[in-house]
């Protein structure tokens, strides 16, 4: 199973940056190993963020994006002691949900 | 215990003290034996790189401290150094700037992750320590700029032979140089070394432009 | 700077001839949208995602930063200051496919996202906005890849 | 369009010497946004986990393990190691000393997991572990001891260690880390042959490294300094690399600790 992931979700004033970082490959499926074998595709496509359990993003991802994927963003309206999610999924279908409370 | 490790620490000292004349533990010369042998005992091969790469000769064992070597010392490894130097048949120093340009990019060879020794499957990783061509900004600066290093020595026929035996062994000028010697210890061969001396010397170079 | 003009270029017959088609964005995506990640060029990513080519435009702006010291991470992001915007895209102009990220925003996040891409090379890195009336608006920055360590 | 007129300004108006001062500043600046999202974080969670948890023939956590200032105390143990270790009689640095505790408390196999390739089962793990109590002493001061004989004497074998040159390309530790202000390409060298200051250098291992994506601790960081060097290949928590430990961390008493960091 997938490792945590790790949110930091911060108000200030009436809005909260959220700061994900993701334990994710991401390999591209470009690269051959010491044998000259292609390394399969392995990488996030979905990312989806709710604020207490209504959805405000969802984000498509390529095999560019860099691996241990760092996201940031901005909820407005969300308040100390919210809940923020964030929800992953990969080409071979694993998942990964995470919950922070904002601070 | 802990009484009887101390005590046995400090009758140590004593004995070490009285050895030396020296309070402090073993005497430098001991700790040079020592440092020999925790290397040895802590290297092992892997791939092209085995442990006869530790064996020093008097270039490195001699310029392996924070103090430069006696000058009669000096005087020996550059001897050895210029002695060590195999010139190009007919006087033939100048190469290929282009193919120059490519080793000096190439900071590959000789690890144990590297397949073969072969100079050929060597670059010369210039641009690690130097500035060379303009262009490159992602360049060194343990070794000096090179930056129009043909222009500025006029382009002469000495200072064209001085470059080629400056990389083929870089002590015969400087005594403990941080440059490799390319030529002497077999990291690349004649004809590579002379696409080298292209590359600073050719007066179409972009090191010159 | 040779590149954006070409693009420049590309853009503008793009639009041609996506115009009158009809063609409008795609609002939420229940899949991952394989054709728009494949695309190896704009004028194929904007036709996989069924939008118009882009224009330039100050309100829409990429940051990152000017020399990047390893291409495997680059830090990047896509803001904009239009009202209405469903979608921020990052591509990176030079890596064998463009497309990076897609991200489709609701109205309680700004429209203001940063994450990190591998760049294989040197290139241009667009944002491109997407407004709920089908304007496409991007900016764009050229970050540099450089050669660091030993480079062995 | 007004992107372009500022670039043709400053190709005009720049200088060997600006081209170099915007280029340092360029790095500057992708470092800085870098620092802010560490993937280090990760490998800190994943390490904590593993130091409590019961794992092992012995089904033991890693809780009761003395890194030197006490059995499980981690706060402020990163910035005392490598030390002096009253039980093992060695001076051992933190990776050295968590195969120690490996084996002891949870019974697995210290020289099993000292062979094995980087980055992966245990030796993942390892990094993991160094990420976590490296970061649990973040902002403290290098501090290593030096009051034991034998840690006076791995310094002197640590200091001969740095300066000795050797293999196909003459290097030595000091060829890149023995002057201020030299680079390899653009990266800085921090001079590790006295303080090089807060966060620079000993201060900033274990790190995240950005262009392999993994983490690595001082033992690595070491092994591929030495395979760059074209030595042969350093034993995993040798003597060798325990001593180097030994005088980096000496040089840089009182240097802040940002391990873990994040590295190109």
């Amino acid at each position: 199973m997938a490792d945590p992931m790790r949110i930091r979700a911060q108000a200030q004033g009436d809005k909260t940056t959220v700061r994900v970082l993701m334990s994710h490959e991401m390999e591209t499926g470009q690269r051959k190993d010491a044998a000259g074998k292609t390394i399969p595709a392995w990488f996030i496509q979905e990312v989806s963020a709710t604020h207490n359990g209504k959805p405000v993003m969802t984000a498509q991802w390529g095999p560019s994006v860099a691996k241990n994927p760092f996201l940031q963003f901005t909820i407005k309206g969300a308040k100390a002691g919210d809940k923020v999610a964030i929800s992953w999924k990969d080409n071979r279908g694993d998942t990964r949900t995470d919950e922070a409370t904002v601070s | 215990m802990q009484n009887k490790t101390l005590i046995l620490a400090a009758a140590a000292l004593v004995a070490t003290a009285v050895a030396t004349g020296c309070a402090t533990g073993p005497s430098p010369a001991e700790l040079d034996q020592q440092a020999l042998a925790m290397l040895k005992a802590s290297f092992r091969d892997q791939g092209i790189a085995t442990v006869d790469r530790l064996d020093q000769d008097l270039g490195q064992k001699a310029c392996s401290s924070d103090k430069a070597p006696a000058e009669d010392v000096a005087k020996k490894i550059e001897a050895d150094a210029l002695a060590s130097v195999k010139w190009p048949n007919g006087g033939q120093y100048v190469g290929d700037w282009r193919e120059g340009e490519k080793l000096a990019q190439n900071g590959r060879g000789m690890t144990w992750t590297d397949k073969s020794a072969e100079p050929t499957a060597n670059g010369a990783n210039c641009y690690n320590c130097h500035e060379i061509d303009k262009k490159e900004i992602s360049y060194g600066t343990i070794g000096p700029s090179l930056l129009g290093y043909g222009k500025l020595r006029d382009f002469k026929e000495s200072e064209i032979k001085a470059a080629y035996e400056k990389i083929y062994d870089s002590h015969a000028s400087f005594p403990c140089s941080l440059m490799p010697r390319f030529g002497a210890n077999k990291v690349l061969s004649m004809d590579q070394i002379k696409d080298l001396v292209a590359l600073l010397m050719a007066k179409d170079s972009p090191v010159n432009k | 700077m040779q590149t954006r003009r070409d693009m420049l270029t590309r853009s503008a017959s793009v639009a041609a001839a996506l115009a009158g088609l009809g063609l409008l964005p795609q609002t939420a995506l229940a899949n991952w949208s394989q054709a728009a990640f494949e695309a190896k060029t704009l004028p194929e990513l904007m036709k996989a995602l069924g939008t118009s080519g882009p224009a330039e435009s100050k309100d829409v702006t990429i940051t990152g930063p000017d020399i990047a010291e390893n291409g495997a991470v680059v830090p990047v992001g896509a803001a904009t200051t239009l009202p209405n915007v469903k979608r921020l895209l990052l591509l990176v102009e030079k890596n064998p496919n463009m497309l990076a990220a897609m991200f489709d925003v609701t109205d309680a996040v700004e429209p203001s996202i940063s994450t990190r891409v591998k760049m294989g090379q040197s290139s241009n890195v667009f944002a491109v906005a997407i407004t709920g009336d089908n304007k496409v608006l991007y900016a764009a920055k050229e970050i540099k890849v450089t050669l660091g360590g030993c480079g062995g | 369009m007004r992107r372009l007129v500022i670039t043709t300004a400053l190709a005009v108006a720049s200088t060997a010497g600006f081209a170099q001062k915007s280029t340092a500043d360029g790095i500057a600046e992708y470092r800085a946004m870098l620092a802010d999202g560490n993937p280090a974080e990760l490998f800190e969670a994943k390490g904590e986990d593993l130091w409590k948890k019961k794992r092992g023939p012995k089904n033991a956590s890693l809780e009761q393990c003395d890194l030197g200032k006490g059995p499980g105390v981690v706060k402020g143990a990163w910035v005392e190691l490598p030390r002096w270790f009253a039980d093992t009689k060695r001076v051992q640095d933190l990776e050295s000393r968590l195969l120690t505790c490996m084996e002891t408390l949870q019974g697995l196999n210290a020289a099993e997991i000292a062979k094995a390739p980087f980055g992966k089962g245990e030796q993942a793990n390892m990094e993991a572990l160094a990420a976590w109590i490296s970061a649990e002493s973040r902002g403290a001061k290098m501090n290593l001891p030096q009051g034991h004989a034998e840690e006076r004497r791995m310094y002197e074998l640590g200091k001969r260690a740095f300066f000795f040159r050797g293999g196909p390309m003459d290097f030595s530790c000091a060829s890149c880390h023995g002057e201020d202000g030299k680079r390899i390409r653009l990266q800085d060298l921090p001079n590790l042959t006295k303080n090089p200051g807060d966060g620079v250098g000993f201060a900033a291992w274990p790190a995240y490294r950005v262009s392999s994506g993994e983490m690595w601790s001082m033992q690595r960081r070491l092994n591929d300094c030495y395979r760059q060097q074209r030595f042969p290949y350093p034993g995993y928590a040798s003597d060798v690399t325990i001593s180097l430990g030994v005088y980096m961390g000496v040089n840089a008493k009182g240097a802040e600790s940002i391990a873990p960091a994040i590295k190109r």
